[in-house]
């Protein structure tokens, strides 16, 4: 099937959607420079680049929720201009976007059909029988565990990526745009959208999928548009076209060792959890972290792997079970505490848990042990500036000065941000939600590297992944939880993937 | 490859010195003393800069821990009644018996209680908008402070009491010096302290402090009590003023406060404003009134005069030159912030 | 550093302040105005206005100029500012129309140090912070009258109950207290008072205590309204009920505010004195106490224009006053007249 | 799971019922003329227009914005139309209503365009506009009154005419609720309003014209107000300058108690009934049963926030019984 696919890519008439010569400009800084992108009939494209490449606002050029400064659409041929997402809809083209754009004040069905509802033709009113009917039907599609009267904000992140589809399905889209589907989902989930995904291929709409997965690219792609800096690196078909390739296209550079290896002596138990236990969340959590060792906690979302992290953290507080930090049982009543007893946290959703995103770097880096930068609660700001020079510059933070406002650095580096908040104190244990989540591959090494710094430094970490090459990369003891309770300590040297999710997989597996 | 290091000053233009909010309130300023000045044969008078600022820093006092609230993303609207309720009890106690001094604590006491109060519920139900708790609030302290005094005034206050809101020391008045003691302290809280870059952090992402280590709840209860303190503060001047209480005095302050902290440019967004706007917004808003009432103005001309001054600052701040948000912040600047400002 | 910026800008906008201050210590003395100013209790209230232009005409009939003002809001704090900012103008003489009786003793006595006549209109302020005052009826016999009223419209027994104003008002409570005293006389035994109901002079709730009083106590006779909002609001609620002869109103209101009501019969007859000699008595009393005619003292004597000789009497506050006159009654047979004067 | 919340959806309707029933209970006891069919009619007729302002309220919350500014509107609004009638007493009293509602509209719009055009925040712009209108007020008033001898006694029957003995004020509160109830739960414009306050950015990029939406709240919070004002005059037979000064708080309360989230996106007219009806009940009732007028105040800010507190309290209740429910 690739071959003819190949042959047809030169064939213009095929092409359903062409971009030529955009370029799109924000005040100091061009988005998009002269790019091109074109979509064949019935193919699933899949659109990579580095965060900052200028994928996110190809989309919405193709969206119509910005306008290109200049170049052209073609779409089946005919140039169009959108004026607004209203627009491209009409048009046939949906989106499904990064962060999940859903009211969760109202219920999936209105989720589903909110600006497009069929409404009686003189009362105006909206026919909702008719509407509950069409998204029961959409769900069903997607075999959905949930029913079209759930108000959205009871759902999970994996559901609510699936009433976003729904929503796509129910504009009778031609052209599907999806936007790192895959970012926050276990692999389980993923692959039930890989079936998703084809079917609606099968079907005849034409897919733009982007992703950092390299997985996703290879298992569901034919062709693939590499973006760099905001430029157009090339298209091709994805058959014989090697991952190391495609990631130097992306880079510019090329990445020798994916995941580094390192010598480090296990040293002794830091930090130990016995019979940690939420209601509604986790039920007797026990596992110990040792100096210079790399615990992973995997398994699907909603497991409790984040839930348990926050507690540790003090984030929310367990209803029973001890915390010990170098054998003596501490109490921790919120996040003040475990960081003055030396346990940090790089929370998953850097963005709305990690950063002050309009504060400059150094603000953000102090912010956490702000106690030790002042002299009787006066603040010494130039040893703020100092020490988040000495830390950025260490961590290799691609910045111009302590000045730069964090909202202004790519994914990578705000990550980088996150852990230097940590290194700014003197911590003991430090434990990374989904560290790489979002960030493109370049970024991933480096932090990859930071890590090992930190445990040959005698640091205890904790990584929580969803991830099997990271999990089965980097850790070297490997907890996975299931349904609240951890399911299997698996030793990474004799762990297979094979074993990890059948561990993970609730009904699969022993616990 | 691009070289790491990285610098420790930030990129400066006059643009982005000479495009700040403040400057404006200063032109502001100026332009009023002239006009009033012009307007005035009355206005260029030793006795009425004595006098002026003494008829509105009784509210001023309420500005500055207001202006904390509201860079905290949060409003309290429950000020006013706080002032009556601390003066109402004041006064009852020291008619009945209470030492003055000992009265004057017990005033400062109630405010802060008060503010307590409204942080407490603030942070046990943090589902609660700041809004709504200091809606119910404000019409219980009201309240309480009728079912004190009922339809009574109580004064007769010693006569060295009046001194407080009506003297000066070496020409210049009591509560200037007082009000100019508070700023200070305040300012240097809000932007020297680790205290002050807290609140700003829980202004800027609530979420984010908490996962940072920032004691939210203890922050939101001080800067409740200041507020509350704030208010008592006020009531002192204000008895003073009027050497005796009522019920129903200091209605409607809390808007009046509020109306000086946003012309002052702070977002009740959370999270941006300065200190410096509120103060120079406090003698902007006072010098016009006392100006506009020497030639007379009625006070109905007076309200639409104040309201078109909010209106316009605001709009200027939002669409004029001064939208920070319209500058690139940075040369590095990427798509990631893009994003945040579109969605 | 933009912290350093704004501090630079906030160190500006106060040298600006201390510029402009030192430049005007050095600004020379000022010319003292020879004007009148009236204070009254809050803006856009036609009883007020009447006042005010009865005292605007009898300041200007002289040959002075008035200085009418108002707060917006009827609280003691506003009128201080007013106050100060008239201290500033050096007027002649301030004549208030107090919204408290106490709270406003500091900045008169500034002011009456300042060398400007200070003495009060309408509703009093204590006799420490003024001169003397101008009480447009005396309130004993305000008292009397309308407990009077109440026992003629009832046909001498029954409910009477009060409408007044907010539970603060000066005026009101020192009425309502005589009116108490009269209903001890044995005359008006058959009469029981069985509530005062307050409406803050807002007509919703004057509205809602209005009919309040009518479910609460269904054998009421009379309602006793002494100020302009509730007085009204009480009509209105009779007459949309429809009980125009079954329960009886009166009190003191305003002709315009009342015709309907008194046409209707639900309001028989009411009482007021006119606003506009109130004002323009008070403006020679200004005159006078500026020209030195008059000291405020029991005794002294004036003329006030077309209104004719007046004497300073005691009060019963213990300070002096000027009566204007018994209240004015208005009917079926007068109200026509009144009604567009004011 | 789901049953709880949906539970907890409704609670908050069921509990308010339950404590109105239980107040009116205590009130008839100490007061038996209480629940007389004329009082309960006097009870509808004054909360009619607090019912009135509460629906446009409850729009502008649902966008997570505030209106301050409507007493001003009000009285504005009422007192021009007073002064018209004054004026052209043959005026007819429906033209008289759609005066009010003009000039509310053009308030409201001004308004709304602040807020949606030029991101002025809405507690700043109505806080300003509150002023400003309240001031014209007086200003075009010259500060006098007018009296009900002023009015036409059809533009007074307005409020106080009857239909089938039910006060044509309420009536027209009635169909107030009716059309906007429809309006908010089965239009597209109607859901949207909640769209733009549950997240505002999914809005954007959704195609929802979510500038337009918020003009449009305020446009109609402004006519609302309008309509009130009219109604307000023609009630008390009388306009003045300081007409309902303040009582945006008590709608805003209101509002509040019948359920609207401040932060915009949840609420329903059923509640919203409930909690406009609970204030009037404490308006009306508190001076029937001989509280001491001192006490009146502190009371109802007591039940107010006895009742939001309780419904955040049974809210928690039900996410922790949920969770058990969570199989671990």
């Amino acid at each position: 099937m690739r071959e003819d696919l190949l042959k047809e890519s030169t064939d213009v008439a095929d092409r359903i959607l062409e971009l030529n010569h955009i370029t799109k400009t924000f005040p100091g800084v061009t988005a998009l420079d002269d790019v091109h992108f074109d979509l064949i009939q019935g193919e699933i494209h899949a659109l990579i680049g580095e965060n900052g490449a200028g994928k996110s606002t190809l989309i919405k050029v193709i969206t119509g929720v910005y306008e290109p400064d200049s170049g052209q659409i073609l779409l089946e041929g005919k140039p169009v201009r959108f004026h607004g997402p209203a627009d491209s809809q009409r048009a046939g083209i949906a989106a499904i976007y990064q962060h999940v754009t859903c009211y969760p004040d109202l219920s999936v069905t209105e989720n589903i059909f909110i600006g497009h509802e069929k409404v009686h033709p003189l009362t105006r009113k909206i026919d909702w029988r008719d509407l509950r009917q069409r998204a029961a039907e959409l769900l069903e599609r997607l075999d959905a565990d949930f029913g079209p009267r759930t108000i959205m904000g009871n759902l999970s992140v994996a559901q609510q990526q699936i009433v976003e589809i729904a929503k796509a399905l129910s504009t009778n889209a031609r052209i599907i745009i999806m936007d790192e589907p895959t970012a926050p989902l276990t692999n389980r989930e993923s692959e039930d959208l890989y079936r998703i995904t084809e079917s609606l291929r099968d079907k005849g709409a034409s897919i733009i999928f982007i992703s950092h997965r390299m997985e996703d690219m290879y298992r569901l792609a034919t062709r693939v548009t590499v973006y760099r800096d905001a430029r157009y690196v090339g298209t091709w078909p994805l058959a014989g076209k090697k991952r190391e390739e495609l990631i130097m296209a992306m880079v510019g550079r090329e990445i020798t060792q994916f995941f580094p290896k390192r010598s480090v002596t296990i040293g002794e138990e830091i930090l130990s959890v016995r019979n940690l236990s939420r209601t509604g969340y986790f039920k007797d959590v026990s596992f110990s972290v040792h100096k210079g060792e790399i615990l992973a906690i995997t398994g699907l979302i909603g497991a409790g792997r984040t839930e348990v992290c926050e507690a540790i953290y003090g984030v929310t507080h367990p209803d029973s079970g001890e915390i010990a930090l170098d054998g003596k049982p501490i109490q921790v009543t919120g996040p003040a505490d475990s960081i003055r007893h030396g346990i940090g946290y790089l929370p998953e959703d850097r963005l709305r848990q990690g950063l002050v995103l309009q504060w400059e770097l150094f603000r953000n880096v102090t912010l956490p042990t702000l106690g030790s930068f002042t002299t009787a609660g006066w603040l010494n700001t130039l040893r703020e500036q100092a020490v988040t020079k000495e830390l950025t510059e260490k961590l290799e933070v691609r910045a111009s000065s302590v000045f730069d406002l964090a909202g202004t650095l790519s994914g990578g580096n705000q990550q980088k941000i996150i852990v230097a908040k940590l290194l700014a104190g003197t911590m003991k244990v430090i434990i990374l939600d989904e560290p790489t989540k979002g960030v493109d591959v370049g970024a991933k090494t480096a932090i990859f590297r930071i890590m090992n710094d930190l445990a040959a430094q005698g640091y205890g970490i904790i990584m929580v992944s969803s991830e099997m090459p990271e999990v089965l990369g980097m850790s070297d003891r490997i907890l996975v939880m299931k349904e609240g309770k951890v399911a299997a300590f698996l030793d990474t040297h004799t762990a297979t993937q094979e074993q990890i999710l059948s561990a993970a997989v609730p009904g699969s597996g022993a616990a | 490859m691009i070289d790491r290091t990285i610098r420790l000053d930030r990129s400066w233009s006059w643009r982005s010195f000479f495009f700040q909010w403040e400057w404006l309130l200063v032109l502001i300023f100026i332009a009023i003393n002239i006009l009033n000045s012009f307007l005035s044969p009355y206005y260029l008078d030793v006795d009425t800069f004595v006098s002026m600022p003494m008829t509105f820093l009784d509210k001023a006092f309420i500005v500055l821990p207001m202006t904390m609230v509201i860079i905290l993303g949060n409003i309290d609207i429950s000020v006013g009644s706080t002032v009556a309720l601390s003066a109402v009890v004041m006064a009852v106690s020291f008619n009945a018996g209470l030492p003055m001094p000992l009265a004057l604590v017990l005033c400062l006491v109630v405010g802060s209680v008060c503010g307590l109060i409204n942080g407490l519920l603030m942070t046990r139900f943090r589902e609660l908008s700041s809004v709504i708790v200091t809606l119910s609030t404000m019409i219980i302290y009201r309240g309480i402070a009728y079912i004190i005094l009922e339809n009574q005034a109580s004064g007769k206050f010693p006569t060295w009491y009046s001194t407080l809101g009506w003297g000066s020391v070496g020409g210049i008045p009591i509560m200037v010096i007082a009000f100019a003691v508070c700023a200070v302290v305040f300012g240097l809280l809000l932007h020297r302290t680790s205290f002050g870059r807290r609140i700003y952090a829980m202004g800027s992402n609530l979420t984010a402090s908490r996962y940072s280590g920032v004691k939210t709840g203890s922050i939101i209860i001080i800067v409740s009590v200041l507020t509350g303190l704030m208010a008592g503060v006020t009531a002192l001047f204000l008895s003073s003023r009027m050497g005796s209480t009522r019920p129903n005095v200091a209605q409607g302050y809390e808007l009046d406060v509020i109306a000086m902290v946003v012309l002052g440019g702070v977002s009740t967004a959370g999270g941006k404003g300065r200190i410096g706007g509120p103060l120079l917004a406090i003698f902007i808003i006072g010098f016009l009134n006392y100006g506009l009432g020497l030639v007379n103005i009625q006070a109905q001309d007076l309200l639409i005069v104040v309201g078109l001054l909010l209106i316009v600052s605001v709009l200027v701040l939002n669409v004029g030159f001064l939208d920070r948000k319209k500058r690139p912040v940075s040369p590095t600047r990427g798509e990631k912030e893009i994003q945040e400002e579109d969605l | 550093m933009r912290r350093e910026f704004s501090r630079i800008v906030r160190i500006v906008g106060f040298v600006a302040v201390a510029l402009t201050v030192i430049g005007f210590m050095a600004a020379c003395a000022k010319p003292v105005s020879k004007d009148y100013a009236i204070v009254f209790k809050n803006t856009g209230n036609p009883y007020g206005d009447k006042q005010m232009s009865g005292f605007k005409a009898g300041i200007e009939e002289q040959g002075f100029k008035a200085i009418l003002q108002a707060p917006a809001q009827p609280t003691a704090e506003a009128q201080i500012q007013i106050i100060e900012s008239l201290i500033s103008q050096k007027v002649a003489a301030i004549c208030i129309v107090g919204n408290d009786f106490d709270a406003l003793q500091p900045v008169l006595t500034k002011a009456k140090t300042a060398g400007i006549k200070v003495f009060s209109l309408d509703s009093a302020v204590n006799p420490a912070s003024r001169l003397t005052h101008v009480n447009q009826a005396d309130s004993a016999k305000i008292g009397s009258t309308l407990v009077e009223a109440a026992f003629d419209m009832s046909g001498g027994a029954g409910d009477i109950a009060i409408l007044s104003a907010t539970s603060q008002a000066s005026n009101q409570n020192l009425w309502i207290d005589y009116m108490k005293k009269d209903l001890q006389d044995p005359k008006y035994a058959k009469l029981n008072l069985v509530k005062i109901a307050y409406g803050d002079d807002i007509r919703d709730k004057s509205v809602s205590e209005a009919e309040g009083l009518l479910q609460s106590f269904p054998k009421l006779k009379v309602i006793i309204a002494p100020t302009t909002v509730g007085i009204a609001a009480a009509g209105k609620v009779l007459t949309d009920k429809k009980l125009q002869g079954k329960v009886f109103l009166t009190g003191l209101g305003l002709p315009s505010e009342m015709a309907t009501y008194i046409e209707n019969g639900a309001c028989p007859y009411m009482f007021l004195w006119n606003p506009i000699d109130v004002g323009y008595l008070g403006a020679y009393t200004g005159t006078a106490l500026v020209k030195g005619t008059i000291t405020g003292a029991v005794g002294d004597k004036f003329k006030a224009g077309r209104l004719g000789d007046y004497t300073i009497t005691k009060a019963a506050d213990g300070g002096t006053e000027v009566l204007l006159g018994p209240p004015f009654k208005f009917d079926k047979t007068n109200i026509e007249d009144w009604k567009t004067v004011y | 799971m789901k049953r709880a919340a949906t539970f907890s959806e409704n609670f908050r309707e069921l509990g308010l019922l339950v404590f109105i029933v239980i107040l009116c209970a205590a009130f008839q006891i100490r007061n038996h003329n209480f629940l007389t069919l004329s009082n309960i009619r006097d009870l509808l007729a004054d909360t009619a227009i607090l019912g009135i302002l509460s629906v446009g309220m409850m729009m502008v919350l649902l966008t997570a914005g505030i209106d301050l500014s409507i007493g001003a509107t009000l009285a504005l609004a009422g007192m021009v139309s007073a002064l018209t009638v004054f004026a052209i007493p043959t005026i007819s009293p429906a033209l008289s209503l759609l005066e009010g509602i003009a000039i509310g509209v053009a308030a409201g719009a001004l308004i709304g365009l602040l807020i949606s055009r030029f991101n002025v925040l809405p507690i700043i712009a109505t806080l300003g506009f509150m002023n400003i209108l309240r001031g014209i007020t007086y200003v075009v008033s010259g500060g006098a009154w007018v009296s009900s001898y002023q009015m036409s006694d059809g533009f007074k029957s307005l409020a106080s005419g009857t239909v089938l003995g039910v006060r044509g004020l309420v009536l027209i509160a009635v169909v107030i609720f009716v059309i906007f109830a429809y309006f908010i739960n089965h239009t597209r414009t109607g859901r949207q309003i909640y769209a733009v306050g549950s997240n505002a950015a999914a809005a954007d990029i959704s195609g929802i014209p979510r500038r337009r939406i918020i003009l449009l709240v305020y446009v109609i919070m402004g006519a609302l107000a309008g309509l009130a004002g009219v109604l307000w005059v023609a009630k008390f037979a009388s306009a003045q300058g300081d007409t309902a000064t303040g009582y945006e708080l008590s709608v805003i309360a209101a509002t509040v108690l019948g359920g609207v989230s401040i932060s915009g996106g949840s609420g329903k007219v059923s509640g919203l009934i409930l909690g406009t009806i609970l204030l009037g009940i404490l308006n009306n009732a508190l001076p029937l049963i001989n509280v001491s007028p001192f006490w009146q105040q502190a009371i109802q800010g007591v039940v107010i926030l006895a009742a939001v507190l309780t419904n955040v309290i049974v809210k928690r209740n039900n996410q922790r019984i949920a969770l058990r429910r969570r199989a671990i």
